[in-house]
């Protein structure tokens, strides 16, 4: 190994008594397989290096391997946790290099599925985040339960819709894959509603709550400059006080029909990047709410499905699309040469840049900090280490 | 103008000093308290959610996608698929390898096998399926100790289809919803014109 | 500032630059002026929203770098683009301008080799260090062989 | 021969009864946590899982003993039993019922909080014993914190003692009784009130539970200072640390609920003492399982600052009133 180059911090008195700790890649507060060789002052954090890579499938490569038909159903594990929005991606740049028309229902259903699985993702970061810092037992672990069994009723939607529950392969060129079946905007509706008082109640376990306000508020401050700069993006970003959405400052997908808010706070710790994705969540819901009411009669795709592998051709071209992901802005930039599969495909991962703060701010803090900080990250290591 | 570096320990202290609240308000501070605990005394009167598994086996919905399996053709009692490889090609993880066995009337696969154990389950096989003859079956249940018994031949296939409930989708299906889009067009536009 | 007024500032600048498009601006400078273009996005068109940098290989005519910077308060996107020419694989980092671009050159170097000078950190990011070849490179077959468990 | 035999008899059945319910306290949390949590908890073994603690001891029992090359061998092994020691003591002076206990000694409440503090010896000697970065980081916040609470601990555990005039268990018991339960010092007006809060803050605190739980940690520091413990010598530190909560919680039963008082004959007072002490586990469960943990910093501030200081003016309080009233105040 080489020797890390790490960037200290001094703090304001003298001694050298460092430790230096290995948090991961096996830890419980690691989300995944990500160490951080921590050098610490007693409690405080004064150096880290973060070592990722554990996780690499080399996406890039292989989605020069596969076919423009193959490669959404692979582009699903890139994030996992929101693999609706990756594939949304790919898919996106595909059709913006071929022209290809998407029609409006297409359209419509997939703004359902981003936003359920935004909701479905916040969820799940709401809930790990508060174990990170509540502790599998303690009160973390009841909100995590209480996250996991509202996300199930997600899951179940799009179980019922597409047939599995994690890796989807929803999205197609040209459109989506499947029409919504009987029942189910009803059932999507009901689902919607209850979610709304649930989350009206995580709200109550920890909005003002003594406990939680201490480790969250001043903790992890993202200053707008730095954010910037690092290029972070999503909740993180609006934390910090950019106004930045894509869906706002760059529609896709008919965004533009729906009537919602983006939120953003100006603090820049843990306890304003939970105020945006709590808003997000009621936000995401009424977006649903909204494809659902107006949700067109039509065709679910403007090519022919599918029946075999070439059978998407792009022209030469390259681009580079972006959306709103769970995490931030989810990029493809797609260098086509006019053949079945791409030349080059370079994924911009939300997590990727939004890990990348985490050696600009965790010095200074404490160890029980830098778990609160990671979880308010809320990366997903698919799409870190691809 | 330089690239922002490693904020110093004097800005993160400053930091959580700005924002941080001093306890003051006591009776605030007790009412969030009992705001939490209200909540999980709440909780603790719901229905658990928990499903007794193997004892009570979840209802799938139609469109799930499980174990994979090959099936007759309901008329002739024939093997269905005619070996013509398309699924083979198509698959992400290469993990169908068919052999097709030319005969007369129709053709069909001579060997037929899949690797279960890296299949990831993404119903495009199926989609592709000219003859409808590669399905899904709702259960996922093949749980072993040995990996090389998901290495599945053409017989275990057949075996699965037959012992198992199928899912909706088929190749024909699903490449009927999503519907060539010059007849879904003009659906639509007749649609469209009968209520003018 | 809007995209054309960005337009006019860049071909005002950078001579020597080639701009296309407006949304996103491509603007392709040589290798040597990478840095100067950099400094430049991010103080005079106020791209300080540091999106991606990655590369691509041409085969014989080279690994070309791309970065993707962006305005978010006027919502002007730049595409930053250098060809480094065939058997060159070293570039100016432009870690001093934008600090999202340390872990982005580090994965550049990783899948490509090319060698961003000037980098603080420079080692691979995503492979293991003893890693051999550069997978993203045109001339690294898929099917390249290595011994498991690297 | 009874008077030889009891001093080696009772202490036996006390202990064997203390590990008993150990174990079945277990599952009334795991239980308790299972329905906050919309879960059921254990089911599998036997009816409603009535005998999964019996499985896990088991379990706990079979399993290797591993002990890491670097470990300080002595130190590592040791601190097991020097933790369980002092967690098992606290039963020595709990009467049970009148006359029933090991000892009712004419020191009790203070043998009791002395020796309940020195649980930290084992807690550092396992931390310090098992060479590894978390458990030492671990065994750090443990003395930070033992120390911290144990002040508020001892002071809130006071209060009644003032009010009772007396050390001695049965005689703290004895001041409760009567009054169809308004005498217990729970009732008394503010004060009672006050005390009993601030005791079930530093308890919680001084067991190490949620939300105060820095030293297990397990999101941080992996399990703390047992990280590298398994089998029987994890399952001695389990039983330990539930002893301990047990032991107050009793003694939070005895000190603020009136001990055995209660309705019904005589021998209905340990079952009523029993009820009384589940009562209080639970509560400090249900705060477990509520709140999200707070940062070492900041437990150590709310000790010094906070807690001591409220604890201390209310003892302060406390005598005043005791000393007005016996001298003829109203």
């Amino acid at each position: 190994m080489t020797a890390p180059s790490v960037k200290r911090v001094e703090l304001d008195y003298t001694g050298s008594e460092r430790l230096t700790m290995n948090m991961g890649p096996q830890h419980p507060s690691a989300h995944g397989v990500f160490r951080a060789v921590l050098t610490l002052e007693g409690e405080t954090v004064v150096g880290v290096d973060s070592v990722i890579g554990y996780l690499h499938r080399c996406h890039e490569k292989l989605a020069e391997t596969l076919t423009y038909a193959q490669y959404p159903s692979i582009a699903s594990k890139t994030d996992y946790v929101a693999a609706m929005t990756s594939e949304f991606a790919y898919v996106r740049a595909a059709e913006t290099i071929g022209k290809f028309e998407v029609p409006k229902r297409a359209q419509y259903l997939r703004v359902i599925v981003s936003e359920l699985q935004r909701v479905a993702s916040h969820l799940l970061w709401l809930g790990t985040w508060c174990m990170d810092m509540g502790g599998a037992l303690g009160g973390g672990a009841t909100i995590f339960l209480y996250c996991i069994r509202e996300r199930e009723l997600i899951l179940d939607l799009f179980e019922s819709l597409v047939g599995a529950r994690l890796l989807y392969g929803f999205f197609q060129v040209g459109g989506v894959r499947y029409d919504v079946p009987d029942g189910w905007i009803a059932s999507c509706r009901e689902t919607v509603d209850l979610l709304d008082s649930r989350i009206s109640e995580y709200e109550q376990m920890l909005e003002e709550n003594p406990f939680f306000m201490a480790r969250a508020q001043g903790v992890g401050v993202i200053t707008r400059e730095l954010a910037e700069s690092v290029g972070i993006s999503g909740p993180l970003l609006r934390g910090s006080g950019v106004n930045w959405d894509l869906r706002r400052s760059d529609p896709y997908s008919s965004y533009e029909d729906f009537d919602f808010k983006v939120p953003v706070e100006t603090a820049g710790d843990c306890f304003a990047r939970y105020r945006v994705r709590m808003v997000e969540f009621r936000e995401s819901l009424k977006i649903v709410r909204q494809a659902l009411d107006r949700l067109p009669e039509g065709p679910i795709s403007s090519r022919p499905g599918l029946k075999s592998v070439g059978q998407t051709r792009v022209p030469k071209g390259e681009t580079y699309v972006r959306v709103e992901g769970a995490r931030g802005e989810v990029g493809c930039y797609l260098v086509a040469d006019g053949s079945a599969k791409p030349y080059r495909m370079k994924w911009r991962g939300a997590s990727f840049s939004n890990l990348a703060i985490l050696p600009h701010i965790i010095p200074g803090h404490k160890v029980a900090d830098i778990v609160a900080i990671m979880g308010s990250v809320d990366p997903v290591f698919g799409e870190v280490d691809r | 103008m330089a690239a922002p570096e490693v904020q110093t320990v004097a800005q993160v202290r400053a930091f959580r000093d700005a924002r941080r609240t001093d306890g003051t308000d006591v009776v605030g501070i007790v009412r969030a308290i009992l705001a939490a605990m209200r909540m999980t005394a709440r909780n603790l009167f719901r229905k658990p959610v928990t499903v007794h598994y193997p004892e009570k086996p979840r209802t799938y919905p139609d469109r799930y996608r499980g174990l994979l399996a090959l099936v007759y053709e309901k008329d002739t009692e024939e093997e269905a698929c005619i070996g013509c490889r398309l699924c083979e090609m198509v698959c992400p993880p290469a993990v169908i390898k068919v052999e097709m066995l030319k005969s007369e009337k129709r053709n069909y696969a001579k060997t037929f096998t899949l690797e279960l154990y890296a299949c990831e389950f993404c119903e495009l096989c199926v989609q592709v399926c000219p003859t409808d003859a590669i399905v899904m079956m709702k259960s996922f249940d093949m749980a072993t100790a040995d990996r090389r018994t998901l290495l599945l031949d053409k017989d275990r296939l057949h075996a699965i289809g037959l012992q198992h409930q199928q899912s909706w989708a088929t190749g024909n299906k699903l490449r009927d919803m999503q519907g060539p889009p010059k007849m879904a067009r003009a659906e639509h536009a007749a649609k469209e014109e009968t209520p003018a | 500032m809007t995209a054309d007024q960005a337009r006019a500032l860049i071909a005002e600048r950078f001579a020597d630059a080639q701009v296309e498009g407006s949304a996103p601006i491509v603007a392709t400078v040589p290798p040597d002026r990478w840095l100067a273009f950099a400094q430049f996005a991010r103080q005079e068109l106020g791209c300080g929203f540091f999106s991606f940098l990655t590369a691509v290989d041409w085969k014989d005519q080279g690994l070309e770098v791309v970065a993707r910077v962006d305005n978010l308060d006027h919502n002007v996107s730049l595409f930053m683009k250098t060809r480094l020419g065939p058997g060159v694989s070293a570039c100016a980092s432009l870690t001093s301008v934008y600090s999202g671009a340390n872990w982005m050159e580090r994965e550049g170097f990783d899948m490509f080799g090319i060698r961003f000078e000037g980098h603080p950190d420079l080692r691979r990011i995503l492979l293991s260090d003893d890693w051999e070849g550069y997978p993203l490179l045109k001339s690294y077959a898929v099917d390249t062989p290595h011994p498991p468990y690297r | 021969m009874m008077d030889i035999l009891l001093p080696i008899v009772a202490p036996f059945i006390v202990l064997n009864v203390v590990v008993g319910l150990v174990t079945y306290v277990t599952l009334l949390e795991r239980k308790f946590a299972a329905r906050m949590q919309s879960r059921i908890g254990p089911y599998r073994v036997g009816p409603h899982g009535l005998l999964q603690p019996i499985a896990d001891a088991l379990k706990l029992m079979m399993k290797e003993d591993v002990v890491p090359t670097a470990a300080d061998r002595p130190v590592y092994n040791l601190a097991p039993i020097v933790f369980l020691v002092p967690c098992m003591l606290i039963f020595a002076t709990l009467p049970f019922a009148p006359g029933l206990g090991v000892a009712d000694l004419n020191i009790g409440v203070l043998f009791f909080l002395a020796v309940s503090s020195m649980e930290i010896v084992g807690l550092f000697m396992a931390g310090w014993g098992s060479n590894n970065k978390y458990a030492l980081l671990s065994a750090m916040r443990a003395v930070n914190q033992v120390i911290s609470y144990d002040l508020p601990f001892v002071f809130s555990a006071l209060i009644p003692v003032v009010l009772a005039g007396s050390l001695k268990m049965s005689d703290i018991a004895a001041a409760q009784a009567g009054g169809y339960g308004t005498g217990w010092f729970i009732f008394y007006p503010v004060i009672g009130q006050l005390g009993f809060i601030a005791f079930i803050v530093s308890t919680v605190a001084a067991e190490n539970r949620a939300p105060f739980d820095i030293l297990e940690a397990e999101s941080e520091l992996v399990a703390g200072f047992r990280v590298e413990y398994s089998g029987m010598k994890f399952a001695l530190i389990q039983l330990g640390e539930y002893a301990h909560i047990i032991g107050a919680s009793f003694l939070g039963a005895l000190l603020f609920l009136g001990a055995w008082s209660g309705p019904g004959p005589e021998w209905v007072g340990p079952i009523w003492f029993l009820t009384k002490a589940m009562f209080i586990f639970l509560l400090v469960t249900w705060v477990r399982w509520s709140f999200v943990r707070i940062r070492v910093d900041q437990i150590l501030a709310l000790s010094w600052k906070a807690l001591l200081p409220a604890t201390l003016l209310l003892l302060l309080a406390t005598a005043i009133i005791v000393v007005w009233r016996a001298n003829g105040g109203a």
